[in-house]
């Protein structure tokens, strides 16, 4: 059930600060949309308004639209809870519960809409999720103890095996990868690559191999100077974007190729 | 400098009302004990510092029993306590006197009220036994027929009775439960004590505690200092063949006609008060606080200080005052020419 | 792998060089800590030298006439049925507070709030004693009434209904608005320093605000919650003033929480009596303070065997 | 999952619904604020039926309107959402209901506090007064000059004791102060009172009552809030500060006092403050220790002092016949003593607004 | 002032559980010397043993020797205090010191350890060590702003330039890059090169390319399996391990290439 998301006119606040303005953009479903861009041009920021985290963070709010299959994100009715339910999301710093277990830290999302859930299932669930992460067989005899006693990557991949977890429509990643291993980062590549059939993914990374490798459009970010706002300079099917992109500043920071 | 507004000002007009002796008065005095006798204590203690700026007055009013065993260990120059000493501490506080003789004068004289909350009673006649009977819980509701036998002109409610007592270790539950003991003997049979003899009831602590709750609760009715009933509705009681309302004078009157504790020293002048009195205008239930201290002190100052106190109290301006701040009656002639043999004999040793 | 080795070889610590300041800070430190355990050992001296005669002495000394355990005892009773109450009823509201105050009032006046909640724990507890005597218990007597019919089947409301209020009920909600401040204030801090880290991961998940505060809030927070709540029990266990002024207490031990005859509690009746107290008196009475000294070290070693139980998961780091 | 399904219309999805976002059926926005309203004014009205009574027509009310809210969005917007709403009312209920005693205590303090605050009561102690009129002069500073000796010798140990805990304690050692700084915290404040006189008597003998007694007494009782307090805020500033300072070579004494402690002031100011606010009011301890006196008295190392507490105690229980000056007195005590404690607080705030972490984010 | 570390037979434990096993290495002054390896692996604690760091851990100890120019840095009469002021370090996540300005921040090492300074003096050494990070056009107008408030690149940059402040002999850096957006890690790939030629520079990087590009010499981390120790399989010339390793186990890990 992947998802198109089409994001009209789109400006990002932090209070009075306006951190990223005008996007204009459409993200196809069953895709990989990879997001690059210099620190601070607002990717991050970008990327939390599509499952509408911005807003939870006080005094952030966006004008503009953002709209899933016909559906305005922003719209009246919608509840924000149903958004971020059916848009995961990863972050940069892996953030698994310290409370629960890596098994519970599995199953969080899924706890929450069904109350009720057979062991075998949710087992398998745990397993599957787990093996997706590329995680099974590091904790598999370990699934009671705490994530937090894991390693950062450790962490990191239970993270996304908790977001994966939960199958969601949309998957948000912010550099996902940046705290991995290169094992690790094919593995979750190879995921990545398995999920788009089914998922429309959006990831963040410093990293623009990972970006050609992995995506289908490549959006660049940029800004003019330190206080002005960040802006979408450029959106294009990847190939193009690393062969011939359209602008010159995406050319200038592209052939600063490096890792 | 650093002194509050009202203290400068104080040792400055002191000397008006003092005696030419003031200026010599200097050092500490140290008192202790019975809560009872707070409020004339204050005034007691504002019109000696008036007279004698320069002595470091203090009275500390945690307890009889506390005041008793501060001036036999030392800590107070004086104590005063609801309760003569007993013979044992009679011993030790003669000890504490250089072995030397100690004086008792029931200097503070309060009538105890039987005060009650009952909408449109203000005054009610209760023989001891009915007392008794309702603090022991005998005598449930206000239209109880012992009550309304006593009792015809009032209309009495069927409101139940709450009766409150002190929560706390007290002089005035001494002082009443020793008058119920013994003019209600068959019905009260519980000894005197300062700590409520019974279980269970309603109780609170100290006298403001049980004004406070009688005053919130409809139908209660507790045992407390005459001046402090306030608007509550105040017993008669039974003596002899009429009913008598607490009074100062009543109060006193008791006092005077009541016997001396037997075998003590010259200036110890504890008294046995005559719960069963009949004298008319005699009040029986009356709490009786004395000052205890030494007649020979270690040290001049002391003696000094203590001496010059207990002068001023006993004097008439010293009784009015306390009068007026606290309601208590003021202590007779009789008493007061007493007393003075008492004070005039202090000296310090050496 | 590293059994036969361990032993041999010092920890490193041990080798490790210290510099002066670190040497004097650290003394300073532990100085302070070894400080507190040796004023509580006075404390603890002073109780059992003081309450020793009462321990020995022949029951019939001791006030009462029922020995120490039959003196004690309705006063043990009157101060845990007092401090439960105030728990039972202070620390869901305390958290509630707390979390009202975190993450649902609205900023501006979220911290307005907070400061206005601390108030409580600046009001001295000879106010609470008076107010909760003139304003408090007359406006629960109708509550006691109402529990008495409604509920009269229960020990615990057994009645007959205190007509002045003056109950343990009463009291244990005093002591509860009491202790409030306390367990709220801490609870506020741990629960406003939970991790952003935690709570937008929850979020993410889509979680409702319930749901993220279940999730991330809660076990971050619960050791504070639970040092808070061990803060108020510990005040509750010891509040003399207040209790002194509002319960109409020195009835036997009964668990009747609604009748105008209450139990006392220790520190009530230490206060109420000790002014008046000679003697084996005296005695009897720090016996008692002694056994509010036991009774809180039981409710810790409680508390902290809760707290230790799931130590492994706990939020910090 | 592989076909795509067309949104769903409203209010026909099932809350299993797996799914793109549901325009599931909300409630409007002021539905729930209605629906509780309305579940008051039903509670009113039957508290009517039974005779009117404030108290049960507000707990009636509360209870329907959570009730209401809860059903209402239960039916149309699910049970997870309602929980979150019944969770929202419960706890904003819990809040008002706390709010009552404090609205009643600080009405009653200042209806029966405000006809003495006056300046004779700031300026004139009770020497020598006798009814009415006299201040409380004497018994703020006793207070001031007390409660600040007990936060002087309490805060150093206090806090050198939260540091050792949180920065060096281990084994044994660690256990025992964490478990007997608990114990602690239980003292009974007369206790406190007692102890500290039992102490003084053994060193100076009988007739003794100092200021610096209650100070000792109230440190009994204030050093384990700090520790606690401190403790638990320490426990939150991030390793990863500390391990910042280490890697520059910095002593750990100074990543202490220069990092971590900054980082915390806050906290520490807040937890320094409710310790100062468990004890300033505490009566029963100072008075065995301390007393009262009419007078001023400025020296805690010579003789009684008079402190709000006591005073007020003492003007409540032991009132003179002009009762009324005794209780007006009593309660301009209590709201000076409330009064103190909020510009302590108001200190306590701006200082660890001055330091606290400056989060930009 | 760059100085040779030597170690030798260095195991390292977390409580009972040995997480790396030993190594023995020689690091080159005035190098870059590149640590890569999967997740786990024992890269960060072998680094942190380095300066001494990773006794600041309850439990934590390593036995066999560290010893730089002669001295052994775990001897009895060694303060670990002045190891860690002449190794510095950089570490994986950002973790600017959040009651300090940013000025404040850099200067941090000096003014801890209250050294006096004139103003011009620490002003310069601000200057100088935030334009070496890169970060001084970001933050010139704001020194006085806390540090908290930068984004997560700018905030590693921020860390970086507090690094070098104190001039360590050694810097070591873990990850130091994986938060950092390509302009910045050019930046400090460059500072790192110009570093070198006074300091000696120990870079743990799960990018190949990052070894590749900046890196005299290069040691791979792996373990057998989760709970096995870490070792040091094999630790040559960068261009030798990427090119023609020793070990089979690299030649495997370095061939997954990418990252
Ligand atoms: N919570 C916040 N409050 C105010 N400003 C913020 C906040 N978070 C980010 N900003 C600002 O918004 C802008 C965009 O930040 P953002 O974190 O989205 O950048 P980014 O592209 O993700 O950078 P990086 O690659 O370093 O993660 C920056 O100027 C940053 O300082
Ligand atoms: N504080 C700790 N306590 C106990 N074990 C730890 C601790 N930190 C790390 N470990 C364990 O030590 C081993 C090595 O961890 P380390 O963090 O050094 O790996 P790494 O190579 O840096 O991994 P990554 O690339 O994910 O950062 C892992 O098995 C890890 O679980
Ligand atoms: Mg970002
Ligand atoms: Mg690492
Ligand atoms: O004077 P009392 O002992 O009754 O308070």
């Amino acid at each position: 059930m992947a998802k198109r998301i089409e994001v009209s006119d789109l400006n990002i606040y932090y209070g009075n600060f306006l951190a990223v303005e005008g996007v204009n953009v459409s993200i196809e479903p069953r895709s990989i949309t990879a997001l690059i861009g210099p620190s601070g041009c607002g990717k991050s920021t970008f990327l939390r308004s599509l499952n509408r985290m911005h807003e939870v963070l006080p005094g952030a709010r966006v004008e503009g639209k953002v709209v899933m299959d016909g559906q305005d994100l922003y719209g009246a009715d919608v509840d924000p809870v149903d958004v971020r339910r059916s848009i995961g999301m990863v972050f940069q710093r892996p953030n698994p519960f310290p409370t629960m277990s890596i098994y519970d830290n599995v199953i969080a999302g899924n706890r929450l809409n069904s109350k009720r859930m057979r062991k075998a299932e949710t087992d398998e669930l745990v397993e599957r999720s787990l093996r997706g992460a590329n995680l099974w067989n590091e904790v598999k005899d370990r699934l009671d103890r705490p994530g937090s006693g894991l390693s950062g990557g450790q962490q990191q991949r239970l993270c996304i095996a908790r977001a994966i977890a939960v199958e969601p429509d949309v998957l948000l990643m912010d550099e996902p990868c940046s705290a991995l291993d290169p094992i690790s980062t094919l593995a979750i590549e190879d995921l990545m690559t398995e999920l788009k059939e089914r998922f429309t993914i959006v990831i963040v990374t410093h990293n623009m191999q990972q970006a050609a490798r992995v995506s289908e459009s490549t959006g660049f970010f940029n800004l003019n100077g330190v206080g002005q706002p960040g802006r979408l300079i450029e959106f294009n099917p990847t190939e193009k974007i690393f062969s011939n992109p359209d602008e010159k500043a995406t050319e200038d920071y592209i052939s600063g190729r490096f890792g | 400098a650093c002194g509050a507004s009202n203290e400068d000002s104080g040792s400055d007009s002191g000397s008006g009302g003092g005696s030419d002796s003031a200026a010599e008065l200097s050092g500490s005095l140290v008192g202790a004990g019975a809560s009872s006798q707070q409020s004339a204590m204050e005034a007691w203690q504002a019109g000696f510092e008036g007279e004698y700026p320069d002595v470091q007055f203090s009275y500390a009013p945690e307890g009889s029993g506390a005041g008793r065993e501060q001036f036999i260990n030392g800590s107070a120059d004086f104590a005063g306590s609801d309760a003569a000493l007993d013979e044992e501490e009679l011993t030790a506080a003669s000890e504490r006197c250089a072995g030397g003789e100690v004086f008792e004068l029931p200097n503070y004289i309060s009538p105890i009220a039987v005060a009650f909350n009952l909408e449109g009673v203000d005054e009610l006649n209760l023989t001891p036994a009915t007392i008794a009977n309702i603090f022991n819980g005998t005598i449930t509701t206000w239209n109880d027929p012992a009550i309304a036998a006593d009792n015809a002109d009032a209309t009495l409610p069927a409101t139940a009775i709450t009766p409150v007592h002190r929560a706390d270790d007290s002089g005035t539950t001494e002082n009443f439960t020793d008058y119920l003991h013994q003019a209600a003997a068959d019905v009260w049979t519980a000894e005197p004590d300062g700590v409520w003899p019974l279980e269970g009831g309603e109780s609170a602590q100290g006298t403001s505690g049980v004004i406070e709750v009688v005053t919130n609760t409809v139908g209660a009715i507790t045992y407390a200092d005459a001046s402090r009933a306030g608007d509550l509705g105040v017993a008669n009681v039974a003596v002899g063949s009429d009913f008598v309302a607490p009074s100062p004078e009543a109060a006193a009157a008791v006092v005077e006609n009541s016997p001396a504790v037997e075998g003590r020293g010259e200036y110890d002048f504890a008294i046995e008060v005559n719960r069963l009195t009949e004298g008319t205008g005699e009040y029986p239930v009356v709490l009786v606080s004395y000052h205890i201290g030494c007649v020979e002190y270690d040290d001049q100052e002391k003696a000094d200080n203590v001496k010059a106190f207990m002068n001023y109290v006993i004097s008439e301006d010293g009784q009015a005052t306390a009068a007026e701040n606290a309601g208590n009656a003021q202590i007779s002639d009789t008493l007061r020419e007493q007393a003075q043999g008492a004070v005039d004999a202090i000296t310090a040793a050496g | 792998m590293t059994a036969t080795k361990a032993p041999t070889e010092p920890p490193a610590q041990q080798r490790t060089v210290r510099r002066p300041g670190d040497r004097i800070f650290s003394g300073a430190a532990k100085g302070s800590g070894i400080f507190i355990l040796l004023v509580l050992a006075g404390v603890a001296a002073f109780l059992i030298s003081e309450a020793l005669p009462a321990l020995t002495a022949p029951s019939d000394e001791i006030p009462g006439g029922e020995g120490l355990a039959g003196y004690v005892g309705p006063l043990i009773l009157g101060t845990l049925l007092g401090a439960v109450i105030a728990l039972i009823v202070a620390t869901p509201l305390a958290v509630a507070i707390a979390l009202y105050i975190t993450y649902y009032a609205p900023r501006r006046i979220a911290a307005p709030m907070g400061y206005v909640i601390d108030l409580l724990a600046a009001i001295p507890s000879v106010v609470y004693g008076f107010w909760g005597l003139a304003v408090l218990a007359p406006e629960l007597v109708p509550f006691h009434t109402w529990l008495a019919d409604t509920l009269g089947f229960i020990p615990f409301f057994a009645g007959p209904a205190s007509t002045s209020g003056r109950t343990m009920l009463t009291v244990g909600i005093v002591l509860a608005v009491m202790i409030l401040p306390i367990i709220s204030a801490i609870s506020r801090e741990v629960f406003s320093q939970a991790p952003a880290l935690h709570r937008e991961a929850a979020l993410a998940l889509g979680a409702t605000r319930w749901e993220m505060i279940k999730m991330a809030v809660l076990p971050y927070g619960k050791s504070g919650i639970i040092a808070g709540a061990m803060l108020g029990l510990g005040r509750a266990l010891g509040e003399t003033m207040a209790v002194a002024i509002i319960l109409s207490g020195g009835a036997g031990a009964t668990v009747n929480l609604i009748s105008n005859s209450n139990p006392s509690t220790i520190a009530s009746n230490i206060a109420l009596s000790f002014p008046e107290a000679t003697g084996i008196d005296v005695n009897t009475l720090i016996a008692s303070g002694l056994a509010l000294f036991l009774i809180t070290l039981a409710v810790n070693m409680l508390a902290r065997w809760v707290v230790n139980r799931r130590a492994d998961f706990s939020g910090a780091n | 999952m592989s076909t795509e399904t067309p949104l769903a219309p409203a209010g026909a999805h099932r809350a299993d619904t797996d799914g793109p976002v549901r325009t599931q059926r909300r409630l409007p926005r002021f539905a729930a604020s209605g629906l509780f309203l309305g579940g008051l004014v039903v509670g009113g009205l039957l508290s009517a039926l039974t005779g009117f009574s404030l108290v049960l027509a507000v707990v009636y009310g509360v209870v329907l309107g959570t009730l209401a809210v809860y059903l209402v969005s239960r039916s149309i917007e699910g049970r997870r959402k309602a929980t979150d709403r019944l969770v929202t009312s419960l706890v904003t209920t819990a809040f008002l209901i706390a709010m009552v005693p404090l609205l009643s205590l600080v009405y009653t303090v200042l209806d029966n506090g405000l006809p003495r605050l006056d300046g004779a009561f700031f300026t004139n102690s009770m020497y020598r007064v006798v009814g009415e009129g006299g201040g409380a002069y004497h018994a703020i500073l006793g207070t001031v000059i007390i409660t600040a000796l007990a936060t002087i010798i309490s805060v150093p140990i206090g806090l050198l004791t939260a540091i050792y805990l949180v920065e060096y304690g281990t084994g044994r050692l660690k256990k025992a102060i964490t478990f007997f700084v608990d114990v602690m915290t239980g003292i009974p404040s007369i206790v406190a009172g007692l102890f500290s006189f039992a102490l003084f008597t053994l060193v100076f003998g009988n007739s003794v009552r100092l200021g610096v007694m209650g100070a000792v007494a109230l440190s009994v009782l204030m050093i384990p809030v700090v520790v606690r307090s401190c403790e638990e805020v320490l426990k939150l500033v991030p390793n990863e500060l500390r391990e910042a300072s280490y890697a520059l070579g910095i002593p750990k004494w100074r990543t202490v006092v220069k990092v971590v402690l900054p980082t915390a002031i806050a906290g520490l100011g807040t937890g320094i403050t409710l310790s100062v606010a468990r004890v300033v009011g505490e009566t029963a301890p100072l008075l065995v220790t301390v007393g009262l006196i009419t007078g001023t008295n400025l020296n805690p190392f010579d003789g009684r002092m008079a402190t709000l507490p006591v005073f007020a105690y003492f003007q409540l229980t032991q009132p003179g016949t002009a009762t009324q000056a005794f209780i007006d007195r009593a309660w301009t005590a209590a709201l000076v003593l409330i009064i103190l404690v909020m510009a302590l607080n108001v200190v306590a705030r701006l200082i660890s607004r001055f330091f606290a972490p400056k989060t930009g984010r």
